[in-house]
């Protein structure tokens, strides 16, 4: 109670709760919940991408994905190291994971069809991320908020890099024009739908108390559709949206009904991807194992050939 | 640096050729690691990986760009690395394998960069001094490439039962690929003559001086010479390389001409 | 037939699309097929699968050969398989999902099979004669790759423990693209109007009265539907497609115009 | 020695020994020997063309292809039969192939790299391996002389079929024609090897005198490089000898010295593909084991279920 006390104060008063302080359980589930759902949406999220690292059309290309894909996997490595700031461990989330038990961000169970799907996701899939993310840079915990800074500084380079791609392609060939708009066409809703259900209908009240969420789902949707849109225009592709439109007295656009099943279907695991993306972890995890498996044994064996020495 | 020049503007057949195995090995090498990306046993070793992949796709840009400024036909780094037949590429044998697990890979890796280190090693002091640079900033590459796959060769053939029976099948199957790297042939001749850079068959013996202790280590038993020949730095190459190649070149292929 | 041949002059894109999406079900599940080829289980079946290949690499060659007479742009059957982009195939997504294992291709086969077996029987009596002619051809291919498949169904479902489990998978895996064959679209209806080919969905109930019993027989549990959706004959594939295609279409991409 | 003046005479008029009919030991054994081998080579046969099915340029092609190695899996198979009439089972056979024990055709381990090695394999191996194989079509051993009769009508046919291969090509581009030279080129020693070494050094004498080899190698070979050459001729390409020329004198072509270590190497398990296509084999007879188990346990079951209902 006098901790909890001091713990609600540090939140008012806009300060930092780092690993050693004391911390209410629920706000630990929460953190750990959350975090480590995010490094798994990293984790898996080097799939669709990496899917294309074989096929990238150009070295420079093929350069700039592999390190894309290479720092999301940065990222997951030091959000499993936030997470573990709060007494779990990097096997047991892994665990999670695995075995379903864990969610991902559902945007990665949709396919990457065409090479403009790397543009755009960059584009929207990481300006998605960074409008939810920027918050999190001043959120209460100290070590998931400096992961966070990390993170938002590298998907605001990605995303530029995405956006830079897509105007190459949109310089191109019609046939380039043309994968833009469609990979467009399949990414736009996915992605508003990234920020999560409307307010009305959303949980987790918590987390804007603790200092977790400080901006609501649909104030951060807004603000992406406001941005996306002009981005889209200087592109010169159309947002597959036809109730899209600016709304002078709101001084937002406003768009049209987004399809909440099909987001709760994902969710839920019955995306296109679901399926194969857990088995692909799963395959590495299980192929790997041997590896695993080896470095242990080779570890104790040096601590023991050590121990003998001494 | 005006000799070197005057060689740049009219390089011969065998300095091009020398230039593009070089670019085709960090090509080839690079694909196969970067078909890891998402799928390695460990993050860390996803990230090692691809930031190994990431280092061969770069100097395989300097290169074949160098190799096309050589040739003079007007060839940039892509028309190079996506437009040619397969008879065209140069790299060794061994960088075109599948990876099949991660000991082979590994031990590839291994290999490879031993060798690497020797080569940048000497290229540092080419009369070409485009090649020179590159072998400087390559240097550095190579060493990280091979201290890095060298500590996992030792753990993973002294570690278990099961890791190390993978890793001597791995060294097994490529041990025979390495006879290629040092297999005298004329463009090597021309190239050690012309100072450009070694024949490659002068760098065997430090080669072995750097890997056969790793492997002692490792208690992995290097197998016999056999009379084994690959041909890839001839341009002929094993039957994995057209797959691979269907896979890397599909875009420049399906969409000729686009930029990207 | 004079009706059948100005019908055939004036094709609707409905119609076309229809004989596409049979011709690309058929080369796609033929690629996969081909696949096999030297690595089955046992040499019989090596036979087996590459004669199923070769069943519908023919029935391809018809349907696209077909489709192409009905667009009227001139495209022969090999422009049809190899020269289109991926969005423009339109196979449903079940058959370019990996083969994965012998359980997966046979299950894939059997629950194929029997929708083909259905699908010819009613295309035997199409007011489009060409297609009837196919059809009634393609029916007893299928017969036989419905036959062979369901027996391995049986066996493997109800022999071992291991392959209970691993045919068990497969048919998860699959059983939820199995919901794309059905699925309600204009093509279907237009063409369904026309009395042209019936519309999918309502084989449904046929194609389930011919799987479910020997699922049974098989100790196998067909899994409940879910909302998962696919939209492969829509022209949206999964991420399995593009690979299949870049080396499908490499040579035919690399070599520009060149007849083979 | 009844049976064996029996065996003899049969031999000396011609006549068919059959799986019933009494015969000595070792000929026994070099016929298991020789018919095995030859099912083997079927089997890792359809690895270096199966190499190109997914590959096919033409639906036509895919379908010639895809059917020519069916053709092979079926010699093999029923060479496989034959082999079983003189008392081995199938699975030892595919054990000794598995292990390495068992020899196969060493042309099999040279590389398919191009599409026209499709077309020359089947003119020149194939052409080859008709050569050495006509005469088995009248050897002592009945149920291989049978199935030999049917191997060379289809391999006649695939012969054809890839002569054609090539003739189109070499009717196309500039491009298509270094491919068809370039197959030329790497196939031409490997495929007049196939007839063995030269008579002096040639063992198997038994073989002869048996009535299972029927013609020397060296007049095989000279037979096979006189067909040639003319077919070489009218598809336009040049064959990779310089010493290849008409010797008047004896009324056949002269040719260069084959590098006889090159085959021994290949033979020794040293050549560019030994390594490869022996793990291909096991790895799908591996792959394959809990299928072929599978078939076992349900045959029992059901064989099971019979009893219980009688």
């Amino acid at each position: 109670p006098e901790y909890l006390a001091e713990f609600n104060a540090k939140i008012d008063a806009g300060g930092f709760i780092e690993a050693k302080d004391w911390m209410p359980e629920a706000y630990r589930k929460t953190l750990v919940r959350q975090i480590s759902q995010h490094a798994h949406s990293e984790i898996v999220g080097m799939l669709p991408e990496g899917n294309w690292i074989t096929r990238a059309p150009s070295l420079k290309r093929k350069a700039i994905l592999l390190a894309k894909v290479q720092d999301e996997g940065g990222h997951g490595l030091y959000l499993y190291a936030a997470a573990e700031t709060l007494g779990v461990s990097r096997d047991e989330l892994t665990e999670a994971l695995l075995s379903g038990k864990a969610k991902y961000s559902s945007i990665f169970n949709y396919p990457t069809l065409n090479w403009a799907d790397i543009g755009v996701i960059g584009w929207l899939v990481d300006g998605a991320a960074i409008m939810n993310q920027i918050p999190l840079c001043k959120c209460s915990y100290g070590p998931y908020a400096r992961a966070m800074v990390r993170v938002c500084k590298e998907e605001s380079f990605h995303q530029r890099q995405g956006y830079d791609l897509l105007l190459q392609m949109m310089k191109g060939t019609e046939e380039q024009r043309e994968m833009v708009q469609d990979a467009v066409d399949r990414w736009w809703f996915p992605s508003i739908m990234m920020f999560g259900p409307h307010d009305k209908d959303s949980v987790h009240t918590d987390s804007a108390r603790w200092g977790i969420k400080r901006i609501s789902n649909d104030d951060l949707r807004q603000k992406f559709v406001d941005a996306t849109v002009k981005q889209a225009e200087v592109l010169g592709v159309s947002l597959p949206d036809p109730e899209l439109k600016w709304n002078e007295a709101r001084g937002h656009y406003d768009f049209g009904v987004i399809d909440w099943d099909e987001f709760w279907n994902v969710v839920g695991g019955h995306g296109q991807c679901n399926v194969d993306r857990l088995a692909a972890r799963n395959k590495a995890w299980d192929d790997g194992a041997w590896v695993r498996e080896a470095a242990i044994a080779h570890a104790e064996k040096m601590a023991e050939r050590e121990r003998q020495a001494a | 640096m005006t000799q070197t020049s005057v060689q740049t503007v009219v390089a011969s057949a065998e300095h091009i050729e020398y230039v593009m195995r070089l670019g085709d090995n960090a090509l080839i090498l690079g694909q196969r690691l970067s078909e890891w990306c998402g799928h390695a046993p460990v993050i860390e070793e996803d990230l090692a990986l691809a930031n190994m992949a990431l280092d061969l796709v770069g100097q395989a840009r300097l290169l074949l760009t160098h190799a096309g400024n050589l040739e003079g036909k007007g060839r940039d780094e892509d028309q190079m690395a996506f437009l040619r037949v397969e008879r065209d590429y140069r790299n060794v044998t061994m960088m075109e394998v599948p990876n099949e697990d991660f000991g082979r890979t590994t031990v590839r890796n291994f290999l490879y960069s031993a060798f690497q280190i020797l080569l940048w090693q000497k290229l540092a002091t080419s009369s070409d001094t485009e090649l020179a640079a590159i072998a400087a900033k390559s240097l550095k590459e190579a060493r990280y490439h091979f201290n890095h796959s060298a500590e996992w060769v030792i753990r993973l053939g002294d570690g278990t039962e099961v890791s190390h029976t993978k890793t001597q099948a791995a060294l097994d199957y490529l041990w025979p690929y390495t006879a290629e790297l040092f297999a005298a042939n004329p463009t090597d001749e021309a190239v050690s003559a012309a100072g450009i850079g070694p024949a490659w068959g002068e760098l065997e013996a430090d080669w072995e001086a750097m890997v056969l202790p790793v492997f002692a280590q490792a208690t992995l038993v290097v197998p016999a010479r056999t009379p084994f020949k690959s041909f890839g730095k001839f341009g002929r190459h094993s039957e994995h390389m057209g797959h691979l190649l269907a896979t890397m070149q599909y875009m420049q292929r399906t969409y000729p001409g686009a930029q990207w």
